[in-house]
């Protein structure tokens, strides 16, 4: 227990929140206790406390001498403790001779009976009241922050935010996990509602990174680990082996065309087309640098050919090539890792894989781009041009049984496709839908024009595509058994091309990345942001922050929009050149310390060594984290946390059993 | 000026302490010189009325050893703190409960009905019990109370300072004495021995890895542990790094762990749940399997952690003389 | 005493990053569960010190709750293993002390997951209240007010102001 | 009816206390001894590691815990099923004698020697460790204590601690002795020899040489015609650390020669409803009261018994004084007082044998534990402690975990003989209220004889019995009251 000259007098003050707490909780009633309790000097009421004239209220106490230390009963410390720290100082006390107390998520928006969310509100502030009488003050510390940044991801989300960082001047490592940048939005032929072309718009966008004097691209590379923290993270990377030297390659692509093996599927083409063993996975990439793709070439089996290296005129071939690590210290950290596609596969009955002509929406992407397999034009495997086409909207998204969220972009390039392939083919498009999505600007006009144009739509959700026919009419055609719940009928309609309007889902490795960085995902796997309406680009972890699809499913102007808003956050972040972290690190009073080194081990960042001089552990403090593992651990009690001492814990223990 | 008077007295205990001070040797001699021992029940007679006699701090200090168990003890020992200006716990029972506190872990009715009709040697007399009144043909006889719990002695009445230790060492003793002949008592509350863990006067503590991890445990019988090399880092589980310093490490220097006998230091509350909380965190695993089989390497872990203190453990601390969990 | 119109009161220790964002969570998401619960935030589960869960249950908690980030998710890498570590031991203890399993757990607890903090709470309170209490109230100390009255320079608090 | 208490409630409540009832003729109607405390270390040894009980049992009692620790140890040989090997038992039973010597020492010097140094009927202020130092002198006090530090401290070269040592574990010793250090322990020996052996000059002087005494030791107020029973050797000569349990009776011939893991089959306990104390008797006699003789199955243990169950003793200079002893008193030795002449011969005894395991040159061994292989199950362990016999016994599961542990301590075994003893004496010497210290001394003295250890008796508090009698008349007024002097 802590000796202390003279009682303190503390300010309890219980915010209504509106009616958000004032509904729930009996004020008054919390109010009576309050002052009731041991050296409580001030016990105030007020509408809303985190206003101008509620945090006043705080400042003008301390600064009468009522009160020396304060309580405030409100919202969650992590709204609002800030704000009444700062009240407290304002009224010339030290910020941190402050307890928050959570009445409102904690009690009034969890809890249906009135009288006991009063019981547990006084539970709470007699707790805050007994801990801030044994709050010390503290000062902030203040830490330097490199002002590099690093974006992961090099899709349109990540170049945005790569270019917006750059443009202000910042370094910036672009971090890409393929041989080049772009992403899927590469992959695409035209974007909805403007049906621009996306490489159009796209390229000039990429080279311009791929020029930039302030970015450097690091294609084909994964983030191995990351240490640090805020300001000061320090990130290894895994440069694989693309056995040709990109500061000797000029992109010529001679090794492409000359070397002999072309008849590896294309990843970049959905295998709907082949690629040399030397490749780019599309004409336009950036960096305009090949690579080999060691599991198929022939060298690498039993050292023949090498006709790549042989033809290459600037010897940029190097077969010895091996992957590196390169290591990156940056200040702030843009995750931009995107999605990838839901797998049709999964769903069995809507035939992907059985039936030749049952194809995913990324591949009818492909193919209607006029740099794709096949030029643009839309064709059945057998070559002929479809009369019927089908587009099922919602696969793998809106469904319990693989994604429940709403993919969100679907509807709208569901709509693109039967606009394209009624313009490319003439055929009669069938859009079999459960809603009809279209928020976003343009996007409902979009739809009429669809509407206009004869596209049939189709409301329900498909319950099998088949090619077993039922009436002469079927034969030799897909069947798509539906039922219409507009009309409420079961209706079977014959087609020759179903497509497969396929959700949007965290990557396969979404976990490992984000656990790598210190992020949380929400319960979909996507990324989680600090707070949903507020912080949509920020995260839990100070420093690392998210942009497009990998923060959930959304489409591209929403994804630049986010790139852009995440560099601005960054910017802001590392333009400070230092920030104030909360002193809640552990501290180490030497004269109890017995050298038994049981904390030494326990600390994940080596901030606590054995001192062989003094034959006792020394705390480097500017390592500490505040985690306070060796706190817990410390069998001496010699080791304490600011903030959290193991007094100030148990006079809060005492408050919420005791009441008082 | 007359000397100033000082008494030792005994509640539930064994002895030792007694022992520790006649282990004082040709110091006592220098003791008796220097205060009038006006009381010590095992070496010298005195009466409760003696005590009574006294004028309320006239007693410079009273050490007194041993838990409570007994109403006697009770009355005995606030009698004691009114007529004395210190009150000094001496030895592990009175600072914490002691090896007898243990018996917490059961109540009275299973000691009684285990020591007079189960034990295998006693030859059952139809349920015969030690009864605290009975009649007998030529009058009554009277039995004190026997209650449910052992208690530490700041459980029943305010003390000023602590001698640690199971016993404390006869240096210990005559430390505490002369800084109370020379007024240089520390500030009330204190525990009169070292302010670290054991670890720091330990001879093998220079031997121990710079990050010590328990990937295996140890009980004593299962290895013979290396000279001179830190017993933790053996995987014998030694109290040292928990237990408050100033025996010298007796038991290290006899190739035994230690076992706290000396009790928690200033800034911890509950040894035992510090003790299980540092050993623990030594725990060599992530893996939930592995650590169970680590935890269940340590049977009975409150007769470990708490072999000299679990009356004194935050988890009974005061509850009065009831068993009550 | 009858269990029925026993209301058990359950300490919760949560770590700042995961599990008493929950419960924040849950707030905002207007979630309901019982009162029963009393939440004390640490930075990280890996700060529940052992003496704490006694600590509790001596003031008279009749359940205790650690909550920290799933394995692998520890804001500061691997402070919930450690949880892990004393809680394994601790568990021991406390049952060789004579306290049920079902008065102490530990539950790893997103920041996403407020349907979960809601379910082991929900799940933990009727546990404990079917238990019923674990001090009869006379058995249970009274907390000393929270400092020991110290030589006060300044005058004691005058009667507290109402608004 | 009138009630004499004798009290030490007023200076030592829980101690045991002697109520003697007169009858309206002022003649003793029966005097009853009454050990009030009790632990429970029986109990709450249960669940404990079996390895924990040498340090666990010994805080039974801080005067003999190297008594407990002992038989503790040697119960976990016998649990985990492990011999020792040979340097860790001379270890063991040299750290035992070293305990013996020491101990009677001081019962000798401070507790009971004061009453024939100094005399029954001196006044209590003499009677005292200070009068023994008038008696014989100074540097002898100063030699008492001098050879008690100097042996305390060899215990803890061992043990770690002299109070509650850390020395035995099963199949074998933690620590061993150094080459180096062999010189300090024969030297430590030679003297305690010597010192020894000036003890029992002392007694021969100062006792002996005093007709007085003598009678008093030979009176019929403190005989008992009683079963005896202590450890002997293969020889049937007296050993302390281990051995055969051998039973004679009141004529003095061998009723009962068993190992200790018989003893559930032997020896047996009693409950009484007004003492915490339990009675040991002998199974196969009965019990039969506070009675002595064949038919009653009470018997004694300690010093006296130790060498009325024995043949003679180990050691030469012991046996010649066993020897003398004998040809004194006759055998077996029935009169209570005795004990402290025999305590005197087991000193020499102790000395002795001290010296030659001293000395034994493969005591400085390296070889002092074996590691148990073999699955713990049950295990008994005795000693003889200076107070008597003393039986530890545990079971245990799979781990090593206590499931049961029962305890037959040294005292118990002259508890039903201490309560005759007593009774005997107040019936011989207390008429009405007027009687004197001295006389109330003697009834006191026919208890210190055993040297009574009721921390041990009751597993609770340590105890040379101090006590203080109280007269009361009728009304219970206290008439006077007369304190004994340690």
């Amino acid at each position: 227990m802590l000796q202390r000259n003279g009682h303190p007098k503390i300010g309890v003050y219980v915010c209504h929140c509106g009616i958000n707490i004032a509904d729930k909780v009996n004020v008054t009633e919390l109010i009576e206790f309050a002052s009731s309790l041991p050296y409580v000097a001030v016990a105030r009421e007020y509408k809303f406390m985190c206003s101008d004239p509620g945090q006043q209220l705080i400042a003008q106490d301390l600064r009468e001498g009522l009160i020396d230390r304060v309580v405030v009963a409100a919202c969650s410390p992590l709204m609002h403790e800030g704000t009444f720290r700062h009240a407290t100082e304002e009224g010339g006390a030290n910020g941190f001779l402050y307890q928050h107390a959570n009445i409102r998520e904690h009690v009034s928006w969890v809890t249906e009976d009135g009288v006991l969310a009063t019981d547990k509100a006084k539970a709470l502030v007699a707790a805050a009241v007994r801990r801030v009488a044994l709050a010390e003050p503290l000062e902030r510390k203040r830490v330097p922050i490199n002002d590099h940044a690093l974006v992961v991801g090099g899709g349109i989300a990540g170049i945005e935010a790569a270019l917006v960082l750059a443009n202000a001047g910042r370094k910036v490592y672009l971090v890409e996990r393929e041989p080049s940048i772009g992403g899927h939005m590469a992959m695409f032929d035209k974007t909805f509602p403007t049906l621009d072309c996306a490489a159009c718009i796209l390229t000039p966008k990429m080279v311009q990174v791929g020029q930039h004097p302030n970015i450097q691209v690091l294609s084909y590379s994964e983030v191995e680990d990351v240490a640090g923290y805020v300001g000061n993270f320090t990130v290894r990377v895994r440069r694989k082996a693309r056995y040709i030297k990109e500061d000797l390659c000029n992109g010529c692509g001679l090794c492409i065309e000359k070397c002999p093996w072309k008849n590896v599927p294309s990843e970049f083409d959905q295998s709907l087309a082949n690629r040399p063993v030397v490749y780019m996975p599309f004409p336009q990439a950036v960096p305009r640098v090949p690579v080999i793709d060691a599991e198929n070439c022939v060298y690498f089996k039993n050292g023949k050919c090498g006709a790549c290296k042989k033809f290459c005129p600037r010897e940029a071939v190097d077969f010895e090539q091996e992957d590196e690590l390169a290591e990156l210290n940056v200040g702030a950290v843009v995750l931009a890792t995107g999605f990838k596609t839901f797998d049709a596969t999964r769903i069995p009955l809507y035939g992907y894989g059985r039936f030749p002509n049952v194809i995913t929406s990324l591949e009818l992407e492909r193919m209607l781009n006029a740099a794709g397999p096949s030029g643009g034009s839309i064709a059945m495997k057998d070559g002929s041009i479809p009369r019927r086409v089908g587009i099922v909207h919602c696969v793998g998204s809106r469904n319990r049984n693989y994604n429940s969220y709403c993919s969100s972009v679907c509807c709208m390039y569901s709509l693109k496709f039967a606009h394209l392939v009624h313009e490319r083919t003439g055929a009669e498009v069938y859009n079999f839908y459960i809603d009809m999505r279209t928020v976003g600007k343009g996007y409902e006009d979009f739809y009429h024009r669809l509407m206009a144009e004869g596209t049939h739509f189709v409301r329900g959700r498909v319950a099998e595509v088949t090619d077993v026919p039922q009436v002469p009419e079927e034969e030799g055609h897909l069947v798509v058994q539906v039922e219409d719940t507009l009309i409420g009928v079961v209706r079977r309609i014959p087609l020759d091309m179903v497509i497969l309007s396929i959700a949007m889902e965290p990557q396969a490795d979404a976990s490992e990345v984000r656990r790598k960085f210190g992020i949380s995902s929400s319960n979909d796997g996507f990324f989680l942001e600090k707070h949903p309406k507020l912080a949509p680009t920020s995260t839990l972890t100070d420093g690392v922050f998210i942009a497009g699809a990998c923060q959930g499913p959304k489409d591209i102007p929403s994804s630049v929009a986010q790139g852009q808003g995440a560099a601005a956050q960054a910017l802001a972040l590392i333009d400070g050149g230092f920030m104030e972290l909360d002193p809640n690190t552990a501290y180490l009073t030497e004269e109890l310390c017995s050298g038994c080194r049981t904390c030494v081990g326990l600390c994940p960042y080596n901030a606590l060594e054995f001192d062989e001089e003094k034959k006792v552990v020394s705390l480097n403090e500017p390592l500490c984290k505040g985690c306070g593992v060796c706190v817990a651990a410390c069998p001496s009690g010699a080791l304490q946390q600011h903030l959290f001492n193991d007094e100030q814990i148990m006079e809060e223990i005492k408050g919420v059993l005791a009441n008082g | 000026m007359s000397k100033p008077k000082v008494g030792l007295y005994w509640c539930a205990s064994c002895g030792g302490c007694e022992e520790a001070v006649v282990d004082l040797a040709e110091k006592i001699l220098d003791v008796v010189a220097a205060v009038d021992i006006v009381f010590w029940p095992v070496a010298l007679d005195f009466k409760k009325e003696d005590v009574e006699a006294l004028a309320d701090g006239e007693l410079t200090a009273i050490f007194i050893n041993g838990s409570i168990r007994l109403s006697e003890q009770e009355e005995m020992v606030h009698l004691l703190s009114r007529k004395a200006q210190y009150v000094i716990a001496f030895g592990s029972c009175a600072q914490l409960g002691g090896i007898p506190g243990l018996a917490n872990l059961a109540d009275r009715e299973s000691i009684f009905e285990y020591v007079y009709r189960d034990a295998p040697s006693v030859v059952s007399t139809d349920g015969v019990f030690p009864q605290t009144r009975l009649a007998v043909p030529e009058g009554e006889l009277k039995l004190p109370q026997f209650w449910d719990r052992v208690r530490a002695l700041d459980e029943v009445i305010d003390v000023d300072y602590y001698l640690p230790g199971c016993p404390p060492t006869p240096k210990l003793i005559a430390n505490a004495l002369t800084a109370l002949l020379e007024g240089k008592l520390p500030e009330k509350g204190a525990v009169l021995a070292s302010s670290r863990a054991l670890c720091y006067e330990c001879d093998l503590n220079p031997t121990k890895p710079e990050k010590p991890s328990l990937k295996d445990i140890k009980r004593v019988w299962e290895i013979i542990p290396e000279p001179d090399k830190c017993l933790l880092a053996q995987g014998i589980i030694c109290l040292g790094p928990v237990t408050r310093g100033g025996c010298e490490a007796l038991c290290v220097k006899a190739n035994m762990p230690c076992t706290g006998c000396f009790g928690p230091l200033d800034r911890v509350q509950d040894f035992g749940a510090k003790g299980l909380s540092a050993i623990s965190s030594l725990f060599a695993s992530n893996d939930e399997a592995e650590l169970e089989a680590l935890a269940d390497k340590i049977p009975d872990v409150a007769g470990l952690f708490y072999k000299y203190s679990l009356p004194a453990s935050l988890m009974f601390k005061g509850r009065g003389n009831t068993s009550e969990r | 005493m009858d269990n029925a119109d026993y209301e058990p009161t359950i300490v919760a220790f949560t770590c700042t990053w995961c599990t008493y964002l929950a419960a924040d969570l849950a707030g905002t998401s207007r979630m309901s569960y019982p009162a029963n619960i009393r939440i004390i935030r640490a930075m990280c589960s890996g700060r529940i010190d052992p003496q704490f869960v006694l600590d509790a249950f001596r003031w008279g908690a009749d359940g205790v709750l650690i909550g920290g980030c799933h394995p692998g998710d520890c804001h500061y890498q691997e402070g919930n293993y450690k949880a892990l570590r004393r809680f394994k031991l601790l568990k021991k203890l406390v049952a060789e002390l004579g306290i049920e399993d079902e008065r102490l757990r530990l539950e790893w607890i997103s920041a996403s997951e407020a349907d979960k903090f809601c379910a082991v709470i929900n799940d933990m309170v009727e546990k404990v209240r079917a238990l019923g209490p674990r001090l009869p109230a006379e058995s249970r100390p009274k907390p000393e007010p929270v400092l020991e009255p110290a030589p006060s320079t300044s005058a004691p608090p005058e009667e507290a102001i109402h608004v | 009816m009138t009630k004499v208490t004798i009290d030490p409630i007023t200076r030592l409540e829980g101690h045991g206390r002697i109520e003697i009832f007169l009858n309206d003729a002022g003649d003793v109607d029966r005097a009853y001894f009454v050990v009030p405390e009790l632990r429970g270390f029986e109990k709450f040894a249960v669940g404990r590691r079996a390895e924990d009980m040498p340090q666990i049992t010994s805080r039974i009692c801080g005067v003999c815990p190297t008594a407990h620790h002992m038989a503790s140890t040697k119960a976990l040989d016998d649990l985990f099923h492990v011999e020792p090997p040979p340097a860790a038992l001379k270890l063991r039973e040299m750290f035992y004698n070293i305990f013996m010597l020491e101990d009677h020492a001081l019962h000798f010097y401070f507790l009971g020697g004061p009453d024939f140094i100094v005399g029954p009927k001196a006044p209590k202020a003499a009677r005292n460790i200070l009068g023994v130092i008038g008696k014989v002198g100074v540097e002898v006090a100063g030699q008492v204590i001098a050879m008690r530090k100097e042996l305390r401290e060899l215990m803890a070269y061992l043990g770690g601690k002299p109070v509650h040592p850390v020395f035995g574990l099963p199949g074998g010793v933690a620590k061993g002795m150094q080459k180096e250090d062999q010189e300090r322990f024969i030297k430590a020996a030679e003297q305690g020899l010597d010192f020894a052996l000036f003890t029992l000059k002392a007694f021969h002087d100062l006792v002996l040489g005093n007709r007085e005494y003598v009678d008093l030791i030979l009176s019929d107020a403190y005989k008992h015609r009683t079963y005896y029973l202590g450890l002997v050797d293969g020889n049937n000569r007296v050993n302390f650390y281990d051995g055969m349990l051998r039973v004679v009776g009141p004529e003095g011939k061998e009723f009962e020669r068993f190992s200790v893991q018989q003893y559930v089959d032997h020896l047996a306990e009693h409950v009484e409803p007004w003492t915490y104390v339990k009675f040991m008797f002998l199974r196969n006699v009965g019990w039969r009261g506070f009675n002595d003789g064949e038919e009653s199955g009470v018997y004694s243990v300690a010093p006296l018994a130790r060498l009325n169950v024995a043949d003679g003793m180990a050691t030469p200079k012991a046996q010649e004084a066993y020897e003398e002893y004998l040809s004194t008193l006759g055998k077996p030795v029935h009169q209570t007082l005795a004990n402290h002449w025999a305590r005197v011969i087991e000193m020499v005894y102790a000395a002795e044998r001290f010296l030659e395991l001293a000395s034994d040159p493969e005591i400085t061994s390296t070889e002092i534990r074996r590691i148990p292989t073999a699955t713990p199950t049950m295990g008994i362990g005795v000693v003889e402690a200076p107070r008597g016999t003393l039986i530890h016994h545990y079971e245990s599961d799979e781990r090593g975990l206590l499931t049961r542990a029962n305890l037959i301590v040294a005292t118990q075994g002259n508890a039903a003989r201490i309560a005759m003893s007593v009774d005997k004496a107040a019936k011989a010497l207390v008429h009405g209220t007027s009687v004197d210290d001295g006389l109330l001394n003697m009834v006191e003295m026919a208890f210190r004889a055993y040297d009574p250890c009721h921390a041990c008796a009751t597993h609770a508090l340590p105890g040379q019995m101090p006590l203080i009698i109280s007269l009361r008349d009728a009304d219970g007024n206290v008439l006077r009251e007369l304190i004994r002097g340690d």
